[in-house]
């Protein structure tokens, strides 16, 4: 296990977009995070099942799929690409088709690096089908040897990048979530989630030097964006949306600490903690994913981002032609804003910009603010254990806000202003040991997960 | 109202549940909903009226606050708690004639599909409603939905789904359940979804906010 | 007859996005070109008919489509916007249709006013039905009385800025355009488009002098962005589109030498040339119209906008909402950019950026460049009748494109230089006199247009 | 090959007309299509011969160009043009048995819609690829093409629409279509169109590129 003891970029002017201390060269002689930001193309397929029968029908969807954003792609003369290919259930339920599919959109990235030379990568990302079962068994079981099983077909097929949205943890995060339980949100995050990581992207990394593929990261999109999502749509306080972004960064850095180099997943907004603290290169989201999701984030995601990303459009037409093509566009003209900016010293007035633009609306935005983001990053990698290191970011983020507050810098409704409190008194409640935190989680939610499956 | 019933208001309003809870911070140290509602019947306030001018008015006002923005779903489910330790009090009043509930509602995500979170929002606004929901959980085949309906034969059913891939399954399940029960009202919803596709597959209805689904489900009883 | 005889913007580094010489107020308190780019949110319906059966539907979607944009204009707390209700052919062939929707819609708009205190704007865009003729009648019969009724009942439905698409001359200007005919294009956009601008140009100001409305402006859409589309599409010469664009411009610029004061039409990218010319504010889209057309100038086209726009989406589910409910998060990110861009003097850093970024891949986009923008505003202004302005539009482009040639800034496929050659040969080929044109489109489109509807 | 004819292939393929016309800039002043067809005529060369081993050579040389991207539509319209001047020349030789065309093609934008850019040169590759089109223009009524087919009623037919609220015309259209003819083909296109949608409506497919479009064509007769 590599340990992270002091920050990679401790200089906030140098947590900047297209730049990484440590590029990753991978796919089609594709090179990122040293110079230039590349769009991440993302898509699914439109309302269809997926069956035997079907399975056809869905290659042909991802044929012209590619067929549209590498005609694009070219037209836009963009500087180099990856496409990610982001399973659905079935895809790793039987992981042949995962792997079928792998291969079909490989052949199209080398056919088209051979002919117009623009270097590209493909990341796949597998689906976690750890969590159908209840309480998750995690490390044992069928669930989670399809899940593995479907990494290593996906290596061999010709994937690039490994990539994953895991959910250890999940079932216990949710249940806290909803009842706003901060403490139960630390412990499932930094002690449940931050183990799972381990034992997970162990296995990855393991697959990963079998076929020479890069181990990009994980996201903790079913944890803090599932937080961005019901705050966003009035269900949570947006503050605690915001301390829930903090807390997932220890456990999305337990990917990095057993062997991820980046670049990390699209959805994990907190990359740019992890970008400060590893020096890896990231993904990011923002506006351009207004197809996928609606976000307090839209400008300020691309800050310090090495590739740009719309998550996920299904394939279906709009009146230019179809949606991944169109998003492929939007994608290839924020990068060749972004690549200019670089290219002629401007990128950190941008970079500015873009992050002084959303502050001043969001504290979900607030917490990704260079300053604030260097300070979160400080204080995880002070900190020994995962629980430690995600009570320090939650504290951390907290007092940020708190700050910001007394300093006008945002504002906040009178009832996100009582949950302040409330977040306050939890923070100072806090169990001291991952022991007692253990026990907490199991008086509370003892009937959702099972100490097994961490190892505990 | 009595001073005591307005107190155990607030308890469930804001969610206090007993003297040792530290939450809401400005009323720690203080009776919660437990020892209150104990108390309200030591004093000989009616069940009924414990209930309805006290319990309820708590649930509904943070409801209302909820509908305001001015609350959020922890508000909410904290409240439920507070309620929930006032009603092991009064269970035995109502021993025989429980407290009427609307009806029965089936509700679960298709097959295929594990997204939860839109689900259990609903679920819990229904059981707030006074219904009486029977959760399926997630990755529920269309057989498991029939079969629940046997032994709930006047029940609605809701389904979830926030894949496209899912999507369709709500189609094969709302077949399924119209062949045996043609009469069932079948409801669907999830961020994908649309009226239009409700139509299509032959569902009785999309509704994308479940605090309107479930004035229209007041209101169609 | 208002003449435009020198430039209003002669500082290039004036012609800058959210700020014009005369900014226009209306609607519900909305200045636009006074120092911020406000959204112009635009949609269209779904696959579906318009009949006297489905209008019930049909207006179901625009309640839906407005109540998905406002909810989204408020959580991102957005300073200002405009909507744009677009007309199809039914909703002028009925014109009570169209004046039933544009009073649902301003109906919302004046709501959201008085909730939020956000300014805003009802921009109607009436159908130019005059085209279904062979040759189109244009001044007079049923189609042009339908059209100029589509503008009187809508601006007495409350419609705040009035514009359209109009089609004077293209009859004439698709044909030569298909043969790359450069001298049938500029006699059929300098003669004919100039001439029925006038006519229809008069007819929408005393409308909207009527009822108080604002004379947005007119577009080129099916004259240059045809072209544009063709050549995006392989079928025309990009050299032949981009000169084609600034060729439609004295055309467009007519709108205003009858009445128009802006914001003028999203669609038209001369928009630019117009906004050195006249001063005022401008309508524009780039990147963010990527769900209703591709171009190559999806940054660049910000560079001078006064209000940013999609263009247009039909109302169907993305996975985030609404179609039209995610582009208008895209715009007031893009918007929020801008503003903080202006707010903190660095508007100029950033439209250089976006210039720049564009202008190295693509001749379409050299074309408004500001530099550029403004040579063109100046030969134009210079001559006194449409055909000259017109030519002298065109001989400016195509000498900037040849200096850039030669400075090798941009660069041209072999197959693009050849045309170049002809293109020269074309220009100096031109006939001097307006009667010596005019029988040049007798003789060689005469079955295809009336004189007659030109007044001539 | 023939000096005399592989000059006259270049002409068509540049689209040099005749001796008169100012394009290609560097053939100024030479002789064209015109005029060297009527020399080869004079030199006896038969006409199947100037047809086919000289004017189709230039043709599909220029159509070959446009497929790569290196010649445009201006230039086939050109070429075509040159070609008219020569067939000219050619047509007496030609009387009874003219060129064999491939079949009828009934063509139009649909009722509602103006757009006719994309149908125009949907039109001229038909034409180019040997079809004898019948252009029925825009805003065409189920009615008219069900008319035609009745004068043509060997013909496919395609039809053009680039509005979502035109679109449903296209089932009209093919409705009407098949009710009177279930045996006539039926072709799509148009930009917000797919193949889905083609199938959705009962349509023969869906093309997005012309060319493939007349591929496909002349492998199905
Ligand atoms: C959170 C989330 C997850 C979490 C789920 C956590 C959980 N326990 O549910 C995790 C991370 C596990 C996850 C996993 C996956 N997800 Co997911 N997920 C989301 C996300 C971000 C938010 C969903 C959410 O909870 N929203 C909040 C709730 C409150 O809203 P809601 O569900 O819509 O419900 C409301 C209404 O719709 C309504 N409602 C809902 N159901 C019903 C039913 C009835 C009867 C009624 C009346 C009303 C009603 O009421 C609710 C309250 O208002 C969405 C993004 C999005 N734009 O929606 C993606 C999204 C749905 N997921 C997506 C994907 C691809 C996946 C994965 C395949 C990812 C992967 N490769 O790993 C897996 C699939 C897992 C599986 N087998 O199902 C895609 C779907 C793409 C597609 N093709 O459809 C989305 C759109 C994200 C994207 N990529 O853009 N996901
Ligand atoms: C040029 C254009 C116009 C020109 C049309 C000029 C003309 N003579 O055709 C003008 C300005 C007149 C015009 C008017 C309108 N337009 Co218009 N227009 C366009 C534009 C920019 C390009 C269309 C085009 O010519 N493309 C180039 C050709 C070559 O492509 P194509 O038509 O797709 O054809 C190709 C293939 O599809 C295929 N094909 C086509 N037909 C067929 C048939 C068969 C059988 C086969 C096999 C293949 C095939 O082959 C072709 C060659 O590759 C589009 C934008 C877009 N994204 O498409 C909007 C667009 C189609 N128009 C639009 C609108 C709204 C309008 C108006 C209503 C605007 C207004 N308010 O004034 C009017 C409607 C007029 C009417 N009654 O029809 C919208 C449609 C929105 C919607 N709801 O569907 C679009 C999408 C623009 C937008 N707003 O985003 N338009």
């Amino acid at each position: 296990m590599k340990k992270f003891t002091k920050i990679a970029i401790s200089n906030e002017e140098d947590l900047i977009m297209g730049k990484s201390l440590f590029p990753v060269t991978c796919g089609n002689n594709l090179t990122i995070g040293a110079g230039k930001v590349y769009p991440e193309i993302n898509f699914t397929l439109p309302t269809m099942m997926i069956t035997k029968e079907t399975i056809p029908e869905v290659k042909k969807h991802y044929s012209e799929i590619m067929d549209n954003i590498l005609n694009r792609s070219k037209i836009l003369n963009i500087p180099g690409l990856v496409v990610e290919f982001e399973q659905l259930p079935p895809m790793t339920d039987v992981p042949e088709w995962g792997a079928e599919i792998t291969e079909l959109i490989k052949k199209e990235l080398d056919k088209f690096y051979v002919e117009t030379g623009i270097p590209n990568a493909l990341r796949v990302t597998v689906l976690d089908l750890r969590d159908a079962d209840h309480p998750p068994l995690l490390r044992t079981g069928i669930a989670s040897e399809k899940t593995i099983s479907g990494f290593e077909l996906c290596a061999q097929a010709g994937a690039d990048i490994l990539s994953i949205e895991s959910v250890g943890g999940k079932e216990v995060h949710d249940q806290a979530l909803m009842y706003g339980d901060l403490h139960g949100i630390a412990a499932s995050l930094g002690i449940l989630s931050y183990r799972d990581m381990g034992w997970l992207w162990d296995n990855i990394t393991s697959i990963a030097k079998k076929y020479g593929c890069i181990t990009g990261g994980d996201t903790a999109c079913g944890f803090s964006n599932t937080a961005m999502q019901l705050a966003g749509q009035g269900m949570l306080p947006n503050i605690l949306a915001a301390i829930d972004r903090a807390a997932s960064a220890p456990r999305s850095l337990a990917a990095f600490e057993h062997g991820a180099i980046g670049p990390s997943k699209d959805c994990a907004y907190e990359g740019p903690i992890i970008k400060a603290i590893t020096g890896y290169p990231i993904s990011m989201e923002g506006k351009s994913s207004c197809c996928a999701h609606f976000s307090p984030l839209g400008n300020i995601a691309a800050a310090a981002a090495d590739l740009w990303s719309n998550e996920s459009v299904q394939n279906i037409r709009l009146l230019s032609g179809t949606a991944p093509e169109a998003f492929m566009e939007l994608l290839a003209y924020d990068c060749r804003l972004f690549n200019k900016a670089i290219e002629s010293n401007n990128a950190l007035e941008l970079r500015n910009l873009m992050v002084e633009s959303d502050v001043e609306h969001s504290v979900e935005a607030l917490i990704l603010e260079p300053n604030v983001v260097i300070e979160i990053a400080k204080a995880i990698v002070n900190k020994e254990s995962g629980y430690e290191k995600t009570k320090a970011a939650i504290e951390t983020a907290y007092n940020s806000i708190d700050v910001s507050l007394s300093n006008n810098k945002i504002s906040l409704s009178n009832t996100e202003i009582e949950w302040m409190k409330k977040i306050e008194e939890e923070i100072s409640a806090f169990s001291k040991t991952e022991e007692e935190a253990v026990e907490y989680l199991e008086m509370m939610y003892g009937t959702f997960f099972s100490s097994q499956a961490y190892g505990l | 109202m009595n001073e005591l019933l307005e107190q155990l208001a607030i308890c469930i309003e804001r969610g206090k549940v007993n003297l040792q809870s530290p939450f809401p911070v400005d009323l720690k140290g203080q009776e919660g909903a437990d020892e209150l509602t104990k108390r309200a019947i030591e004093n000989s306030i009616p069940a009924e009226v414990i209930l309805n001018e006290s319990l309820m008015v708590g649930m509904q006002k943070v409801g209302d606050k909820f509908e305001e923005g001015k609350a959020f779903i922890p508000d909410m489910l904290i409240a439920a708690k507070a309620m929930n330790a006032a009603m092991v009090h009064l269970k035995p009043f109502f021993e025989s004639g429980e407290v009427e509930l609307k009806g029965d509602f089936i509700i679960g995500t298709v097959a295929g599909d594990l997204h939860d979170i839109g689900k259990n929002i609903v679920r819990m606004v229904l059981t707030g409603g006074g219904w009486n929901v029977i959760d399926l959980g997630t990755d529920v085949k269309a057989e498991k939905f029939v079969a629940t309906l046997k032994e709930y034969p006047n029940a609605f059913i809701g389904m979830s789904a926030l894949l496209t891939t899912t999507m369709m399954q709500m189609e094969v399940t709302t077949k399924a359940i119209k062949e045996v029960s043609p009469a069932t009202k079948v409801f669907v919803g999830g961020a994908p979804l649309s009226q239009e596709f409700s139509d299509r597959i032959g569902a009785d209805g999309y509704f994308p906010d479940p605090n309107k689904f479930v004035k229209y489900l007041s209101q169609a009883i």
